[in-house]
C-alpha cells in the first residue's frame, strides 16, 4: 500500500501569497494514498529538505511529492534529499507550484484548487513509479577525432598528451586545413604556417594518435564509451610505405595546369601532386579525375619517374574499422565561391577572401605578391566588401560570418604594406571586432595603414575595360559612389564543410538549417551535443575565429577526458524497456529511433533453438525520449520514469477532486 | 445501454462551468517555456493542467483519447519547433502522428478547438501565455463536451451517391489454380496452399487449406472469395505447415507486402499465386473497394493465372465519394453519425481478427496494467477502441475492407480507413502496400512536412 | 493557345513604330497578333504612385478583358505594361486579401486563368529560335547590337520571373538567331529614367548619357529596345544630352522588333525606320535591300 | 531632427505603420547597409537617399520624408528590390510616401511627378487611356514651362508619333467604375 | 381459468394493443441496414419479418453491466450501487430460437448461486414469441431439438396462421400481458402443426448425429481439431451474436477518485480469455479454444442438462468471418472418433 508524503514549499511568499498552502496542506492528506503532508517556508533549505528525510524515516514513506518549484529547478536537490532518507531517487516527484501555478495565476481561490490538483496528479504518479538504478555501460578510453584542421589537430594533441590514444580522420591527403592556407594571422600578425607547421609534425609523430588523411568516416556503430566506427581510407594511388615524398612524380605529370585547391584556385598543379610543400603526411596522391592515366589508359609517366616504384594504379580504398569511446567532430568550414551574386557578375580579378590570403602568402602561387588573376598586375586599388553573402537572410545566409570583419581589415594592411601607393577601400555594414585587441587593430588599419572605410553595401560590380567599376555607397554620408578597381575581395560568407550534414546525421548530431552541427546547450553545453560522447569542436558548429575554435577544441579535449577518467559510465535510467513476451518485431521502433538504440536480439530456448528475435533497447544508447514507445503498436515497449501507466494515472488525476 | 459512471463525469451545470484543458508537453521546450512564463511573471489562465513528458515524440494518442474519457474539454499538445528536439527527431516523429490524429478527429465531428497543437520553445514564455488563453477562450465558445451516447439520429449508414453495381461474371481460372496448386505441393514447393473452398452456405467461399496435391479439387474461385487470405500468414495454425502458397487477389497482395515491409513474414517461406479479379460480391452488389480498383492483377507475385481480362475502367469516387459525403456533414451531426455506429460496436473484435495487418500476439486492446482501452461495450470504450484501431491502421490499412464486411454491427470502419489513407497520400505522398522496402509512413518523416495545424 | 495583343497606350501613340514592326514580324511568322478588344491603360506607374489598388485593378480590368474574350494569353510588347499587368497578376494570386479587394473592385472574380506573356517570350518560347532562324531572310551579319532591357521586363525578378534579372539575354538570343552580333556591356539593365522623363529630364539625360556611352565603348552599331519608353528616352533624348553634357553619340536606338523584321525580309518603312530621331537607315543601309 | 521623444512619439509611430500598412513592407527590417543608394540611378540627384529614407520613416520623421523631393524621384527601376538582403521592396514604401503626401496636402506644390501622376490618371478617367499629346502639353501648362520639349512635338507629329486627338476605349465605364470603387472602398477605410 | 388460446387479427395488431396498454416495448427495427433488438413506441416500427443479427440476448444480459462502483476516502473506501435494472419491458417478436436461448439463460444465471443482477433484469421482462415461418439457409433448430414454434423461453408465442394469429399463453407473466390486452385478443383455439411442417420442409436438413455428446468427448485429444479450427481467426463473433453464450469478464476501471466494476461479455474464441496472470495459457492456440466452444455446446453442457447449449439459430455459421460451421465440425470431429 503506497504511503504517499507530500511537501508543500512557501517558497518565501513566492508561493504563499497566491496559494493557500495551509489549505493545500490539509486537503492533500485527504487524496486517497497520502500518509502525510505538510507545508514548509522553503523546503529547498535544509530544514526543509530534513523535514523530508525525517518524515520518510517516521512514517515509513513510500514516495514523495515536493509542491514547490519547477523540477527543472530542483528536482536534483530532491533527488538527493530523499536519497539521503534511504528512499530510491526516482521514487520523488515535484508539483511545480511555482511557476505554473503561483507565478502565473493571480486569483488565489482558483491558484489554491489548481495547486491541489497539480498535487493530486503527481501523487497519483509517484505511486506508480518504480526505484531505478543508474545505468553502467563499459568506455572505451580511445577518442576519433574528425577534421585535422586547427580544432581537429588541437583536440587530438590535448587528449593525446593527455595519455589517451586518438585516431584522427583527415579528408584531405594532408592535415593543416584552412590555417595552413592562411597568411598571417589578425590582430598579432603571426604567420600563420610557421605556427601550425610544428603542430602538424607533432601529430604526425605522436605515439598515441593513430593518422588517417584522404579518408572518410563512412558509418558510426554503437553508443557513448562503445562506438564502431568504420573509417574508408581512399586509393591514394602512391604506396605510403615505399614513399619518400621525393616529388620526382609529380615534376614529371604532364598534367600541370589542375586549379590547386590548396591555393583556393589561384595556383596550379598536376594531377599527382603534393597538396603544400609542408604537407603532412608529405606524400603525393594522383587525383584519379584529372589523371591521363585513368582518364585514358595511358601515361605512366609518374610511375617511370619514381624512384621508390611507389605509384600503384590498381590501389584500391579500404575500410578499416575502429573503436572509440569518444567522438570530437571538427570538420570545419568553407567560405562561398565569389560568384554568389549575379550583380556582381563573375570576373576572374573578383576573389574571396581565402584566394586573397593565397595571394598574400609567402608560399602562395604569386609568392606573396597580391597580383591580379586577370593579368598578374599589381593591382593598385582594391575594393573590398565585408558581408558579400553573410547579413543577407533575402539571397545569402542570415547570420553573420564572425570573422569577416577582422580578416578584411587585415587584407587591407596586408595590401598596403605589399603596396604602399595602393587605395584599399573597404565596404562594410558593421565593424565587429569584439576580441581581444581586435578593435584597436580596426582603428590602426583605418587611421595608420589608410584605408577607406565606407559603410554600405556594393549593389554592382561591372567590367568596364582593364578596370572593374563598383558601384556602392556611403550611408554615413548618404552618398552613392563609383570606384574603379583593379581588385575586388568579397568576404564570402562562412558555411559548414559540404558532407557535414551527412556525417551529423551519421553521428546522430542535430544540425540546423545551414547546416552548422547544433550544441547540446548554447550557453552551458556549448561543446558537448545531443548524443552522448559526441562533442564539437570550431567552425563546424558556427564560424568563429582561432583563438575561439583552440579554446573550444580545449574543451572538448577535457570533456573527453572527463569522460574517460571512469572505467564504467553511469547514466540516467530514464530509458526504454522491451517487453519480450508482447514484441512482434515489427522494429518500427528501430526505424523511428533517432539514437540507434533498438537491437534485435534472438531469443532461444534451453537448447539453443532459435525461438524468436525480438527488439531490444540498448540502454547505454536510449536518450529516453520515448518515441519508440509511442510507435510501438502493442505497447510493448514502455520508459522507465514515464511509464504509460504513470501518465494514465497522471490523467486519471485530472478530474475535479 | 450507456454506462453512466463515476469515470464520466455527467453533464456539467453549463452556469458554473469552467473549461478544462489538459496540456500534454514536452520537457525541453513547452515545459521551459512555461516556467519561463512563470518567471516572467505572465498570466493565463487557471483551467489548464500539463502533464510533463520528455519530448512530443512521447505523446501518445491514447493519452489525449483519455484525458477526454477523464472529463477533460480540450487538449493541448505541445512540444518543441521543428530543428530544437532535445532528441534530435522526436517532434518531427511526433508531427506526423499529430498530423494524422488531427484528421481523425476532425473527419469525427470532434470540434477543432478541443484538440490544439503547438510548437512552443523554452524561450516562448508569452506564448504558451497566448496559446493557453486562447484555446481556454476556443473552448469557452464551444462551451462543454456534450454527451450525446445513444440516442442519435438515425441517418443512413451508407452514401447514396454512387448506387450498387452488378458484380462482372467471374473469371475462369479453376482449372489452372488447382493445376498449380498441385504442381506446387507435388514439388514441395509449398507444405500448405491457402485458397478458398466451398463454404457450407448456399453461395458462399471460405478459406481453404489444402496440405495434399489430391484435395486440390476442393479449391474454387468465384465472385465470393471475399476473404482477404494473407491474414492466414501470421496464424500458427497455418504456419506450423512450413512454406505457404497463398492465393491472392490485387488487393490482398498488397496486405502481403505490408508484412514484409513490418518483418511479419519472410519473403521465401511464402509463395504467392496472383488470380486476376475483376470484383467481388458483398452484400449482393459490387465491395465497394472494387470500384475504385485499379488493377485486376496483383503486384507482388511468384505465379499468376492467366485470364483473359475485360476492360473495367476505374470509374466513380468510390470510398472518396462517401467521405466526401461525411465530411459535408456538420461537425456535430458527423459526431452524432459516427458515434451511432461506434454504439453498436459489440466489441467482437472481427475486425481485428480479420485485418492481416492487425497481427500483434497481444493487441493492446486486451492489456489490463495500465488499461489501454476500456473494456466495457459503451460510448466510452468504443470509441476508443474504434479511434486506436483506425489509428494504428493508418499509413498502413491496404483498403481490402474485410473489416467492415464482417462487422456483425455494420460499422463503417473502412470509411475511417480509407479516410486516414486519403491523409496519408496527400500529406506523406504514401499509399500502403506498393513498395516493400519503404518506410511506413509513420515511422519516417521529412522536414517539410505540413503543420498547418500546429500553432 | 490563343493569345490577344495588348499593345498599351504608347504604342498607339510615340511607340507606334513599336506596334508596327511587331505586327510585320508575326506577320511573317504566322504568329496571331489581334489586338485586345476594348483594352484600357494598365495605369502605368501614376496608378500605383497613387493607390496599390487602383494599379492592380486598372491592370486587372485588362486581364478579364482576355479573359472574357477565351484568351489564354496577353501577349504585351511594353514593357512598361508587360510589368504592370505581370505584377497584378502575380500579386493577385499571392495576396488573398488583395485578391479579394481587388474582385470587389471588379465587381467580378479575379482573371487568373490569363497568363501574360512579354513579345520576345512569345519568339522565344512558343515561336522558338530554330524556327525563327529558319525564317530569316537577310542575317544581319556584322551588325554589332547593345540589348537594352532596362527596368521593367526583369525586375522585381520574383515577381516578373523573366530570364536572369542582372545578365538577362532573351533579347540577345533572338537578334543572335537573326544573325547580329550582341555585344556584352554593363548597361543591359540600367535604369534610364523613364517616368521622369517628363517631371526630371535633366536626370533622363545624365542616364541616358551614361547608356549611350557605354553601348557605344562596347562597339555596338544600334541599340535596340524592347519598351517604347525607353525608345524615346535614348533616341529622343540624344540631342538634349549633346545640348547639356557636349556628348554626341548618333547611337540609333531601335526597337529589336525593327532588327527582327529586317532579318525577315520587311522593309523600311513597313518597320517604321523613318520614325526615330537620330535615323537607323544609314547604318543598317547594308541590310535594307 | 526629430529628437528622441519625437521619435518614440505616437504620431511617428502611427506613421511608420501607416507606411508599413500602404506599402505592406516592414520598414524596421532595414537594417542601412545602403545596397539601395548603391545601386540606384537617381540617388545622386537626391538630397535624401533611399537608405535614408528608409531610415526617417522608421523615426516616423513624418513632416522631413513628406517634404523631401526625394520621394518624388524614384523612378521605379526595382533596382533595389532585386538585391535587397531583406527582400524590401522600397519603391512600395516610395509609392506609399507618395499617396501619402498627395492625400494629406504635401504634393499640392509639387510641379513634377506628383503633378504628372495627377494628369496621367485623369486622363485615364477622361479615356480609359493615355493621350500623350495632351498629357505632355497639359503638364508642360500646369508645371508653368510651357516651352519645355517644344522641338520635339512638331517633329513627332510629322513622323506620326501623335494624334491630336486622343483615343477613347469601348470599356470606358468599366475603368470610371473601377476608380469610383477604388476611391470608395478606401476612403471606407481611412 | 382463463384460456390457454386466442386468436388475434396479426402479430401487428398484438403489438399495437400492447403500446396502447402503456407497456414498454422492445421488438426487432431495422437499424443501420439490419435487424436489431430496440425500443418501440409505434407498432409500425417494428419489423416482424426475418432474424434479427444479434440475438435477444442483451436485455438480460448486457454487453457491459456495472455490478457496483466505489468512491476512495483517505482511509476507506465508501461502496456505491450498481445499475438500476431498467423497467419492465415487453420484449416482442421474439423468434422461438432465441426465447429458448433465454430459457437456457435463465438456468445458467439461475442456478445456486443465484446471479442477481442478471435476475433483476430478467424478472422486468415478459417475453412475447412469435413463430418462425421464413427459415433461412443457417436455421437448424430442429437440429437441436426445437421447432420453429417451439414455446421454450416465451410467456406467449405468436403464430401466424393462414389468417390471423394464434396466441398461446405459457405462463402467468403471458396471462398477466394478456389481461392487459382487452379486445384485441378473442378467446380461441388454432392447430399450429401445419404451420410447424411449412417452415419444417422449408429448412436446409442439418441433424447432428447420435451419441454427439460422447463422440465429441472421446475426440478431445483428436490431432484432426488443428485442421478444423484453422481457418478461425478468433474474435468474438459467434459467441456474441448467440443466444446462449454467457460468459463474461468482470473488470475494474478506476482512476483517483474511485472506480467501478464491470462485467463485460467475453468470449472464448479470444486468446485472452484463458490467459493466466503468469502468462501461461492453457488452451495455447485456436485449436484449443474452437474444441472448447464445439465440447461446450455439444458435449459438456448436454451430458449435465440433457440437451445442447445451442438453440439452432444458425447466427455463428451467418456472421463467421471465415466461414466456420460449427455444426459441421462438431459432427466431423465426432465421426472422425466414430
Amino acid at each position: 500500500m503506497a504511503r504517499i508524503g507530500v511537501f508543500i514549499c512557501h517558497c518565501g511568499e513566492n508561493i504563499a501569497r497566491n496559494v493557500d498552502v495551509d489549505r493545500v496542506a490539509e486537503a492533500a492528506a485527504q487524496i486517497p494514498g497520502v500518509a502525510h503532508a505538510e507545508s514548509y517556508r522553503y523546503m529547498c533549505s535544509d530544514p526543509g529538505q530534513r523535514k523530508i528525510r525525517e518524515a520518510i524515516v517516521a512514517q515509513g514513506l513510500t514516495g514523495i511529492v515536493v509542491a514547490a518549484c519547477s523540477p527543472h529547478m530542483h528536482e536534483n536537490t530532491f533527488q538527493n534529499a530523499v536519497e539521503g532518507a534511504g528512499l530510491n531517487r526516482y521514487l520523488c516527484e515535484m508539483a511545480n507550484l511555482r511557476e505554473h501555478c503561483s507565478w502565473v495565476h493571480s486569483d488565489r481561490e482558483e491558484a489554491t484548487s489548481k495547486a491541489l490538483e497539480l498535487i493530486a496528479i503527481m501523487v497519483e504518479k509517484v505511486k506508480r513509479n518504480q526505484p531505478l538504478a543508474p545505468i553502467r555501460v563499459p568506455m572505451t578510453k580511445r577518442a576519433l577525432v574528425i577534421g585535422g584542421g586547427i580544432a581537429g589537430i588541437q583536440a587530438a594533441l590535448d587528449i593525446a598528451n593527455a595519455g589517451r590514444d586518438v585516431v584522427l580522420v583527415e579528408r584531405e591527403p594532408s592535415i593543416g586545413g584552412h590555417m595552413a592556407q592562411l597568411s598571417e594571422t589578425f590582430p598579432t600578425l603571426d604567420c600563420s604556417q610557421c605556427i601550425m607547421t610544428p603542430r602538424m609534425v607533432e601529430v604526425k609523430n605522436h605515439p598515441r594518435i593513430q593518422l588517417y588523411t584522404y579518408a572518410e568516416v563512412e558509418a558510426v556503430d554503437g553508443y557513448v564509451g562503445n562506438f564502431t566506427v568504420t573509417i574508408r581510407r581512399r586509393a591514394r594511388s602512391v604506396d605510403e610505405s615505399k614513399c619518400t615524398g621525393c616529388g620526382a612524380c609529380t615534376q614529371r605529370c604532364p598534367q600541370k595546369k589542375i586549379a590547386s585547391e590548396f591555393d583556393a584556385g589561384m595556383g596550379q598543379r598536376p594531377a599527382i601532386f603534393i597538396p603544400f610543400a609542408q604537407a603532412v603526411p608529405n606524400l603525393p596522391v594522383i587525383d584519379r579525375t584529372r589523371c591521363t592515366m585513368f582518364l585514358k589508359g595511358k601515361c605512366g609517366l609518374c610511375a617511370k619517374a619514381c624512384p621508390a616504384g611507389c605509384i600503384d594504379y590498381e590501389q584500391t580504398d579500404t575500410l578499416v574499422t575502429e573503436e572509440v569511446g569518444a567522438i570530437v567532430m571538427a570538420t570545419g568550414f568553407d567560405v562561398q565561391p565569389p560568384t554568389l551574386y549575379p550583380e556582381y557578375g563573375s570576373d576572374p580579378d573578383i576573389i574571396n577572401g581565402l584566394q586573397f590570403e593565397r595571394l598574400l602568402s609567402a608560399s602562395g602561387p604569386t609568392a606573396g605578391e597580391p597580383r591580379r588573376p586577370s593579368n598578374g598586375e599589381v593591382p593598385r586599388s582594391v575594393v573590398f566588401v565585408a558581408c558579400a553573402g553573410s547579413r543577407d537572410p533575402a539571397r545569402g545566409v542570415p547570420y553573420c560570418s564572425s570573422i569577416c570583419c577582422m580578416y578584411t581589415a587585415k587584407h587591407a594592411l596586408l595590401y598596403k604594406h605589399k603596396v604602399h601607393d595602393g587605395q584599399a577601400y573597404v565596404f562594410y555594414m558593421d565593424i565587429r571586432a569584439a576580441g581581444k585587441n581586435y578593435d584597436a587593430f580596426v582603428h590602426r588599419v583605418i587611421a595608420e595603414e589608410g584605408a577607406q572605410y565606407l559603410r554600405g553595401r556594393v549593389s554592382r560590380i561591372y567590367r568596364d575595360g582593364d578596370q572593374l567599376v563598383v558601384r556602392g555607397a556611403d550611408t554615413l554620408s548618404g552618398t552613392a559612389l563609383t570606384i574603379r578597381a583593379d581588385l575586388v575581395v568579397l568576404a564570402t560568407a562562412v558555411t559548414p564543410r559540404p558532407g557535414s550534414d551527412a556525417l551529423a546525421q551519421k553521428l546522430s548530431v542535430p544540425y540546423d538549417a545551414f547546416g552548422f552541427a547544433s550544441e547540446a546547450h548554447p550557453k552551458l553545453r556549448p561543446v558537448e551535443t545531443n548524443t552522448a560522447g559526441v562533442f564539437l569542436a570550431g567552425t563546424c558548429q558556427a564560424p568563429r575565429d582561432i583563438p575561439d575554435t583552440v579554446a573550444q577544441a580545449g574543451g572538448c579535449a577535457a570533456k573527453v577526458l572527463a569522460l574517460f577518467s571512469a572505467d564504467q559510465l553511469e547514466r540516467e535510467p530514464v530509458v526504454s524497456r522491451v517487453n519480450e513476451a508482447t514484441c512482434v518485431a515489427c522494429f518500427d521502433c528501430e526505424r523511428v529511433c533517432p539514437f540507434h538504440a533498438p537491437e534485435h536480439r534472438e531469443l532461444r530456448n534451453r537448447a539453443g533453438d532459435l525461438l524468436r528475435v525480438v527488439s531490444h533497447i540498448n540502454e547505454g544508447v536510449c536518450a529516453g525520449c520515448g518515441l519508440c514507445v509511442v510507435t510501438c503498436r502493442s505497447h510493448s515497449i514502455d520508459l522507465a520514469g514515464f511509464s504509460d501507466e504513470q501518465t494514465f494515472a497522471e490523467i486519471g488525476a485530472l478530474a475535479p477532486f | 445501454m450507456s454506462t453512466e459512471t463515476l469515470l464520466t463525469p455527467s453533464a456539467p451545470d453549463t452556469a458554473t462551468w469552467k473549461p478544462r484543458l489538459v496540456a500534454f508537453v514536452c520537457n525541453w521546450c513547452t515545459y521551459t517555456g512555461a516556467d519561463l512564463a512563470g518567471t516572467s511573471r505572465t498570466e493565463y489562465p487557471a483551467n489548464v493542467r500539463i502533464v510533463r513528458l520528455p519530448c512530443s515524440g512521447r505523446i501518445d494518442p491514447h493519452f489525449i483519447i483519455r484525458a477526454f474519457e477523464q472529463g477533460a474539454d480540450g487538449v493541448l499538445v505541445s512540444g518543441c519547433h521543428p530543428g530544437d528536439c532535445h532528441y534530435t527527431a522526436g517532434n518531427y516523429h511526433a508531427r506526423r502522428k499529430f498530423m494524422v490524429l488531427h484528421a481523425l478527429a476532425e473527419f469525427l465531428g470532434i470540434e477543432p478547438e478541443r484538440l490544439q497543437f503547438s510548437w512552443v520553445s523554452a524561450a516562448e514564455g508569452r506564448k504558451w501565455a497566448d496559446v493557453v488563453s486562447d484555446v481556454v477562450a476556443g473552448l469557452l465558445r464551444v462551451g462543454p463536451v456534450q454527451p450525446t451516447w445513444g440516442g442519435a439520429g438515425e441517418l443512413p449508414v451508407r452514401s447514396l451517391s454512387e448506387p450498387p453495381r452488378p458484380v462482372p461474371e467471374p473469371l475462369d481460372v479453376v482449372g489452372e489454380l488447382r493445376a498449380t496448386a498441385q504442381r506446387w505441393l507435388s514439388d514441395c514447393r509449398v507444405d500448405v496452399f491457402v485458397g478458398y473452398g466451398q463454404g457450407s452456405l448456399p453461395g458462399r467461399l471460405r478459406p481453404a487449406f489444402i496440405t495434399s496435391p489430391d484435395e486440390v479439387d476442393q479449391l474454387v474461385w468465384n465472385e465470393h472469395a471475399v476473404n482477404n487470405l494473407a491474414t492466414y500468414l501470421t496464424r500458427g495454425l497455418v504456419k506450423r505447415h512450413g512454406r505457404v502458397g497463398l492465393l491472392v487477389k490485387s488487393c490482398d497482395a498488397r496486405a502481403v507486402v505490408g508484412l514484409l515491409q513490418e518483418r511479419q513474414i519472410e519473403r521465401e517461406q511464402v509463395t504467392l499465386l496472383g488470380v486476376p479479379c475483376i470484383g467481388v460480391e458483398v452484400d449482393g452488389a459490387l465491395a465497394p473497394k472494387c470500384h475504385t480498383c485499379d488493377s485486376a492483377w496483383p503486384a507482388l507475385v511468384d505465379e499468376v493465372l492467366s485470364a483473359e481480362v475485360p476492360l473495367t475502367p476505374v470509374d466513380g469516387e468510390g470510398l472518396a465519394a462517401e467521405i466526401a459525403w461525411v465530411e459535408k456533414m456538420s461537425p456535430a451531426q458527423r459526431r452524432a453519425w459516427w458515434q451511432a455506429q461506434f454504439d453498436r460496436c459489440l466489441r467482437c473484435y472481427a475486425c481485428r481478427a480479420v485485418c492481416p495487418l492487425c497481427y500483434c500476439s497481444q493487441c493492446i486492446a486486451d492489456q489490463s496494467r495500465p488499461q489501454w482501452v476500456s473494456k466495457s461495450s459503451d460510448g466510452r470504450g468504443n470509441l476508443a477502441w474504434n479511434l486506436v484501431r483506425a489509428f494504428h491502421l493508418a499509413g498502413r490499412c491496404v483498403g481490402c475492407g474485410e473489416c467492415t464486411r464482417v462487422c456483425p454491427s455494420n460499422i463503417r470502419l473502412d470509411l475511417l480507413n480509407a479516410k486516414l489513407a486519403q491523409v496519408v497520400r496527400d500529406e506523406f505522398g504514401y499509399v500502403a502496400g506498393g513498395d516493400p522496402d519503404l518506410p511506413p509512413p509513420l515511422t519516417t518523416y521529412l522536414l517539410e512536412d505540413h503543420e498547418e495545424f500546429i500553432r | 493557345m490563343s493569345v490577344a495583343f495588348y499593345p498599351g497606350c504608347s504604342l498607339h501613340g510615340t511607340g507606334n513604330d513599336y506596334a508596327q514592326s511587331a505586327h510585320a514580324v508575326c506577320q511573317r511568322l504566322g504568329l496571331d497578333l489581334t489586338e485586345l478588344e476594348g483594352w484600357t491603360c494598365c495605369g502605368s506607374t501614376p496608378a500605383h504612385n497613387t493607390s496599390a489598388l487602383l494599379s492592380v485593378a486598372l491592370s486587372a480590368q485588362n486581364l478579364r478583358l482576355a479573359s472574357d474574350q477565351q484568351r489564354d494569353s496577353l501577349v504585351v510588347a511594353c514593357a512598361a505594361c508587360f510589368n504592370r499587368l505581370r505584377s497584378a497578376r502575380h500579386e493577385m494570386a499571392h495576396d488573398e486579401v488583395l485578391r479579394g479587394r481587388v474582385e470587389h473592385v471588379l465587381e467580378a472574380p479575379a482573371p487568373l486563368d490569363v497568363r501574360v506573356d512579354h513579345l520576345l517570350e512569345l519568339l522565344l518560347d512558343t515561336y522558338g529560335l530554330d524556327a525563327l532562324a529558319a525564317r530569316v531572310r537577310r542575317p544581319l551579319t556584322g551588325l554589332k547590337v547593345a540589348c537594352y532591357y532596362g527596368c521593367l521586363l526583369v525586375r522585381p525578378p520574383e515577381v516578373m520571373a523573366f530570364d536572369d534579372a542582372e545578365h538577362p539575354t532573351s533579347m540577345d538570343r533572338v537578334l543572335a538567331a537573326c544573325g547580329a552580333e550582341t555585344v556584352d556591356w554593363p548597361g543591359k539593365t540600367e535604369c534610364c529614367g523613364a517616368n521622369l522623363s517628363l517631371s526630371r529630364s535633366d536626370i533622363v539625360v545624365s542616364l541616358v548619357d551614361r547608356l549611350l556611352d557605354q553601348a557605344k565603348r562596347a562597339g555596338a552599331d544600334v541599340v535596340a529596345v524592347a519598351c517604347p519608353l525607353c525608345q524615346a528616352n535614348l533616341d529622343v533624348r540624344q540631342t538634349d544630352v549633346t545640348a547639356q553634357t557636349g556628348h554626341r553619340y548618333d547611337l540609333p536606338a531601335v526597337y529589336f522588333t525593327q532588327l527582327v523584321g529586317l532579318a525577315l525580309g520587311a522593309g523600311a518603312d513597313e518597320l517604321g525606320l523613318d520614325k526615330s530621331f537620330v535615323d537607323s537607315r544609314p547604318t543598317l543601309a547594308g541590310w535594307l535591300s | 531632427m526629430p529628437t528622441a521623444s519625437d521619435i518614440a512619439s505616437e504620431a511617428a509611430l502611427a506613421f511608420r505603420a501607416r507606411i508599413e500598412h500602404l506599402s505592406g513592407q516592414t520598414v524596421s527590417s532595414c537594417y542601412q547597409c545602403g545596397k539601395c543608394t548603391a545601386g540606384c540611378p537617381v540617388a545622386s540627384e537626391m538630397d535624401t537617399d533611399p537608405a535614408r529614407v528608409m531610415r526617417l520613416v522608421q523615426l516616423g520623421a513624418r513632416e522631413r520624408v513628406l517634404r523631401d523631393e526625394a520621394i518624388w524621384l524614384c523612378a521605379s527601376c526595382e533596382t533595389c528590390v532585386s538585391r535587397c538582403p531583406q527582400a524590401c521592396r522600397l519603391p512600395r514604401v516610395m509609392d506609399a510616401l507618395r499617396a501619402v503626401a498627395e492625400q494629406d496636402g504635401y504634393a499640392r506644390d509639387n510641379r513634377g511627378a506628383a503633378l504628372l501622376n495627377r494628369l496621367f490618371l485623369a486622363q485615364i478617367r477622361a479615356f480609359g487611356r493615355v493621350h500623350e499629346m495632351s498629357l505632355v502639353a497639359g503638364f508642360n501648362l500646369a508645371s508653368r514651362r510651357p516651352l519645355r520639349d517644344v522641338t520635339k512635338g512638331p517633329s513627332m507629329m510629322r513622323k506620326g508619333k501623335l494624334h491630336l486627338l486622343p483615343q477613347r476605349s469601348a470599356n470606358l465605364p468599366a475603368v470610371r467604375r473601377i476608380f469610383e470603387r477604388v476611391q470608395e472602398l478606401e476612403g471606407s477605410e481611412t | 381459468m382463463s384460456p390457454t388460446t386466442y386468436l388475434a387479427d396479426s402479430a401487428q395488431a398484438v403489438l399495437t394493443a400492447i403500446l396502447a396498454a402503456g407497456q414498454r416495448v422492445v421488438a426487432p427495427v431495422e437499424q443501420a441496414g439490419l435487424l436489431a433488438f430496440a425500443h418501440v413506441e409505434q407498432a409500425e416500427q417494428a419489423q416482424l419479418i426475418g432474424q434479427t443479427r444479434a440475438s435477444a440476448k442483451e436485455l438480460a444480459f448486457p454487453r457491459t453491466q456495472r455490478l457496483f462502483g466505489y468512491r476512495f476516502g483517505n482511509p476507506g473506501v465508501e461502496l456505491l450501487p450498481g445499475e438500476e435494472p431498467p423497467a419492465p419491458t415487453v420484449l416482442f417478436g421474439v423468434r422461438p430460437c432465441d426465447a429458448a436461448g433465454l430459457a437456457i439463460l435463465d438456468g445458467v444465471f439461475g442456478a445456486e448461486p443465484a446471479d442477481a443482477p442478471y435476475l433483476a433484469r430478467r424478472a422486468r421482462i415478459t417475453v412475447v414469441g412469435l413463430s418462425c415461418d421464413q427459415p433461412q439457409a443457417h436455421c437448424a433448430c430442429t437440429a437441436v431439438g426445437l421447432s420453429p414454434t417451439a414455446t421454450d423461453g416465451s410467456d406467449l408465442l405468436l403464430t401466424p396462421l393462414a389468417e390471423g394469429v394464434l396466441v398461446e399463453v405459457l405462463t402467468a407473466r403471458g396471462a398477466a400481458l394478456v389481461d392487459l390486452l382487452g379486445e384485441a385478443l378473442r378467446p380461441g383455439a388454432a392447430d399450429k402443426a401445419e404451420v410447424t411442417a411449412r417452415a419444417e420442409a422449408a429448412m436446409a436438413p442439418r441433424a447432428l448425429p447420435a451419441g454427439l455428446a460422447d463422440g465429441l468427448a472421446a475426440a478431445f485429444g483428436e490431432a484432426a481439431w488443428a485442421d478444423a479450427a484453422a481457418r478461425c481467426l478468433g474474435c468474438g463473433t459467434c459467441a456474441f451474436v448467440c443466444p446462449t453464450c454467457h460468459c463474461f469478464d468482470v473488470v475494474d476501471e478506476s482512476n483517483l477518485r474511485g472506480g467501478q466494476r464491470l462485467r463485460v461479455w467475453d468470449a472464448c474464441q479470444f486468446g485472452l480469455f484463458t490467459l493466466h496472470a503468469s502468462g501461461h495459457n492453457p488452451r495455447a492456440d485456436q485449436a484449443a479454444r474452437y474444441r472448447q466452444r464445439a465440447l461446450h455446446k455439444f458435449s459438456y453442457y448436454p451430458r449435465a442438462h440433457g440437451r445442447p447449449m445451442c438453440v439452432g439459430c444458425g447466427r455463428c455459421v451467418n456472421a463467421c468471418p471465415a466461414g466456420m460451421d460449427i455444426f459441421e465440425v462438431a459432427a466431423t470431429a465426432a465421426a472422425g472418433q466414430g
